[in-house]
């Protein structure tokens, strides 16, 4: 299998679209002539030239909103947004309209969509710029929600979201576009809404998504040599949402620890975790361990943000309080 | 201009008059819930710029949607199943009057978040643009939409791609209770074009005639791929926002005033002074009308709730 | 003690506000000449004049965003955005600037700001006017959030709030406007971040905020009958949020149901099970119960927006699934 | 204008630009992280701005402000240390770059998302306008702010209270690497402002002087009471966006042609020219430049990072 970067898997996967399907296009800030905020679409404009790569004004709102109108006349848009917290401005239309066309409409309408986001912290950018803020969009039925941790998956889900006939909003860790990974030849795709077990084990599951799923392999690496087995589950979607796996999981290890990188009040964290209670109740040895960010806007002092992001150490904690 | 058109144009002015008061009727019995917003008074606006249309140009309209979707020609009786909530509804009961679609028709949505439609309808603009077809985008948005965020950011990229979109301010004076004078710093909404190089104009919004004019020279000018217009139609509505308004913000001399340029009787008064209409002719169209919107209701009444079904169906595609 | 309704409840506590402090002032639409969406500043603009009642353009992103820069100039804004969805429009001044300029100017600025919203469904108003988001605004440090369900909350955290250094979102269910209640006489005012326990038992804690608690309240009064006891608790504040207050009574009763009007999935009400295992999984003889509303954009047909909401017999459903 | 003036700008460019190559530099050493979004080739348009105000106005500015800092009197070594992430800074480490703040200064902030210090800056005028007070506020922000919804709206209350805010549109020609005109309808901001009824005008943003007479009566029109003014100030970045920018999108010659303008050059020509600056006059300046970088440096190295409680310190009042 070829080993490439989480970018290159992505460009790839757009490349591909664009050449597959001519109702496909790219709206976003900086794609074009500058080649994308984080490179994915580096050279795409020179390929594919301006009706398909479509440089857009500082105006999130319009972005998306522009493109739920074209989805909705049977285009197929992809929206690149600088990042997460952008999306921020265009809450709207993605809540209010992307969500809700369809269902207000009777099921006359459907809004193929995909928002490719850059989300979290650790880059040093601040308060303004690291928010991990998916998974309130995962809270809106009509969404659909996903956050890949490799370049095999960031493929396979681009993949299937670029041929689903639903908005999806396909978040990509900032952290993770350097990232190498095999990832299989071919067309390859994987469904929306399958969890994925990124490492057997029988002691405890863990389970996160996105970049913290790293960090959870990691900690499962070195909790291997203090001989704790871990199981590491990586959500991968998070709407639809795969219970399954991980309650199956957590079954055999009577284990669990949920991590990932947004603030632990109101996270997403916390939903997985009462589920995980509702559908495993009776086989838990223990609470549900639980990482999260530290409840604070994100500092720019290195040793700040580093003290507010979760890590492979905290983890590692959380495991061992299980025992 | 020609007395058949005219006469259309009366024909529709009174059916969407006739069905505004039977909902208001309808909703004072229970049958219609929700937020009930007429169109009352500002008939001449939508059947006017409607009527330049051709069925395969798309329109993105508001809550106020009831006249735009009769003048693009819904069925009555299934818009009026629509606010009593019923499976038979152009929504199938789910969206309401706020959210009337038929896809069929080109008419994608009455949106209820104010100037939320205006990125959409910018957005299908697109699409036909990068399709190559030859048809326009309608955008119908109150006075009040002006002052929004997304307003501004629709008219610049319909500008900046000269997207083939009519925009249609329907500048009734006020926003709920907010006289436009009060929080737009310039009132006049055509005026705002300019900022985006859109060209612009405004029109009487009571008199259909002038409406259908500017109408068709704007048409004229966004389907020849020049980029999109902004057409200022000034108007009134008669009755409340909704039917939960007191209405404690403006004079009933002002209603009055108003009320005396009621577009139907403009029209109807311009018509018999012509020769063109005569009292059985008027009379019949009358008639006409009150069918249309009794035999609305009775469909509506007889349809069937959405099933209990319904209600998970449809989330996802 | 004086009887008044919710609205009544706010507005004299705004009214107070207005008399007592030169520097409160409220800001929003159709607050002045209207009277209010739901009239509770009606007759304000005659007695306080425009200075201090400001109708507002249709542009939730300045009101909200113009308020904090008052804010932080040293005056005491009050906005009413029309309803929670409208929110959506605010979030990038909410979330990216009135919650974090303090902490990101390393705590040179404060900014004192309420912003009150109607929430929720139930009145027919379709997908786009019916959520109940204030979940969201829960998971952000630098916000706060409470959602009163009876007059004399409103009143007490009203209150709190417009005395209160912080921005804080106050969530008004709208049907909760013409609910009645005796209100304390007197400057009455409740701290934030204190739950409160509406009903006493002994058999099962029932945890909930604004409206759904007066479904919990009818429900236990129900189950009363069948001899079940239950404990109703309103959370009031979501952020800061008292699980003290949760986790005794759940220790005592040894079952606890959770419910929220908003869509399970990703919701406040996970967050909220999550914790109560976290802090008492020793302590339960079952596993959590959870109330909330159906995945779906609001239907407007009242047979389906009657199915998607949660009521006092869900709750009461889910209290005997305990035992 | 009067030499002492002109060599307080010539002084306050220098100061800039010295501290840009330094905090470059820095950059490339790793003592600085995140984003750096240099102010080199901008100078005039700040300075010359910023000398117009009273120290009691208020700034509101973005992340491309360590000009602005400087300008408006922030503490050399105090900013320093903000970019350094030290407890020393002037947001004691927590801002960064792009989030300077000195409340004693009134300089409110160093805003990350584009357009989004605009309301803020509104709302502070707003504070002004309500207490009577005689102070304005300074908005700065970017030709890519324009055509988000938050110009928008700021611009129109601005004008509908006639709020005392001087909006300074600091256009380089690119918005990262997105020009102007691919983007905006009307590329000439100024004009935008005719949407508001707020008067505008259009500067050399290179020319300090110019900069400086064309803020002096903007300031006077805001200060008198009649509202905001926008003031567009034509510039241009001699660096990429941000230290990640390859520059992929304008030409050399055209860099090559704004550097030709490079506005401290323009102004010590003409100085020199007028027999107003000697070339010892000229050393000291830079030398003074030199050592205040020197020292900020010192300084922003020899402080402690924040302590680690400082985490949770300040989420809340
Ligand atoms: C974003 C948003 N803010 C506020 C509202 C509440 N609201 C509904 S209609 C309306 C007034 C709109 O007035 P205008 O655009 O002039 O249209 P008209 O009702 O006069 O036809 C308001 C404030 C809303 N629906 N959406
Ligand atoms: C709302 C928002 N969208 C996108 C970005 C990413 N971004 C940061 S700076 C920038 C360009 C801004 O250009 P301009 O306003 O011209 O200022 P300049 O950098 O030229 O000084 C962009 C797109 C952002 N910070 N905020
Ligand atoms: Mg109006
Ligand atoms: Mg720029």
């Amino acid at each position: 299998m070829p080993v490439m970067t989480y970018r290159e898997a992505l460009a790839l996967t757009l490349r591909e679209a664009l050449q597959e399907d001519e109702r496909v296009f790219i709206m976003g800030e900086d794609i074009g002539a500058y080649g994308g905020t984080y490179a994915v679409t580096r050279g795409f404009l020179a390929e594919f030239g301006e009706r398909r790569i479509r440089d857009m004004p500082i105006a999130e709102s319009i972005i998306v909103g522009s493109a739920v109108g074209a989805a909705m006349a049977g285009l197929r848009p992809v929206v690149e947004l600088m990042t997460i917290n952008f999306s921020l401005l265009a809450m709207d239309q993605i809540v209010n309209h992307a969500a809700k066309v369809r269902y207000m409409s009777g099921g006359q309408v459907k809004v193929p969509l995909v928002i490719r986001v850059p989300s979290g912290g650790g880059n040093l950018l601040g308060a303004q710029h690291s928010q991990s803020l998916e998974g309130w969009y995962a809270h809106v039925p009509g969404l659909k929600v996903v956050a890949p941790s490799t370049p095999a998956d960031a493929r396979g889900l681009l993949r299937a979201a670029l041929r689903d006939d639903n908005t999806v909003l396909f978040v990509e860790n900032a952290l993770l576009y350097g990232t190498k990974g095999e990832v299989p030849e071919g067309k390859y795709e994987i469904p929306l809404g399958r969890a994925d077990i990124k490492r057997a084990g029988s002691q405890v599951t863990l389970v996160s998504y996105s970049r913290l799923v790293l960090s959870c392999l990691e900690a499962a690496q070195r909790l291997a040599g203090e001989g704790i087995e871990v199981e590491v589950i990586d959500l991968r979607s998070l709407r639809p949402l795969d219970m399954d796996t991980v309650l199956a999981s957590v079954k055999r290890t009577r284990r669990a620890v949920v991590a990932e990188e947004t603030w632990k009040t109101g996270g997403f964290g916390g939903e997985v975790i009462s589920l995980i209670y509702e559908g495993a109740f009776d086989h838990l040895d223990a609470p549900v361990g639980w990482v999260a960010g530290a409840e604070v806007p994100m500092p720019y002092a290195r040793n700040l943000e580093k003290a507010a992001l979760p890590t492979a150490d905290d983890v590692i904690k959380a495991v061992k309080k299980l025992f | 201009m020609d007395k058949a058109r005219l006469l259309e144009f009366l024909r529709q002015m009174l059916l969407i008059r006739r069905f505004e008061e039977k909902s208001a009727e309808m909703y004072a019995r229970g049958k219609i819930g929700g937020f009930l917003h007429l169109y009352i008074g500002q008939e001449a606006t939508g059947v006017g710029v409607i009527a330049a249309l051709r069925p395969e140009d798309h329109i993105v309209t508001t809550y106020r949607e009831h006249g735009h979707a009769l003048a693009r020609g819904l069925e009555p009786g299934a818009i009026m199943a629509e606010l009593f909530g019923k499976a038979t509804g152009v929504s199938h009961g789910k969206g309401g009057s706020m959210h009337l679609f038929d896809a069929s028709k080109n008419f994608w949505g009455g949106y209820a978040i104010v100037a939320g439609g205006m990125p959409i309808a910018v957005g299908l603009a697109l699409a036909a643009q990068y399709r190559g077809e030859a048809r326009i985008v309608l955008n119908i948005f109150g006075d009040g939409a002006v002052n929004e965020g997304e307003f501004h950011e629709a008219l610049n990229l319909a500008s900046v791609w000269k997207l083939p979109v009519l925009f249609l301010c329907e500048n009734n004076l006020y926003a709920m209770g907010t006289a436009i004078a009060r929080v737009s710093a310039v009132p006049e909404v055509y005026r705002r074009a300019a900022a985006y190089d859109i060209p612009a104009q405004r029109v009487d919004g009571q008199d259909v005639e002038a409406v259908y004019e500017a109408a068709q020279a704007a048409v004229e000018q966004v389907r020849s791929g020049r980029g999109p217009y902004l057409l200022e139609a000034v108007t009134y509505r008669f009755r409340g926002h909704s039917m939960a308004d007191a209405v404690l913000y403006r004079t009933r001399e002002e209603e009055e005033q108003w009320k005396a340029r009621d577009p139907i009787e403009l029209l109807r008064r311009r018509l018999e002074k012509d020769g063109q209409l005569t009292g059985p002719e008027l009379a019949a169209l009358q008639a006409e009308a009150e069918q249309v919107v009794a035999a609305a209701v009775a469909f509506a009444e007889a349809s069937p709730p959405p099933p209990p079904e319904a209600l998970y169906e449809d989330v996802y595609a």
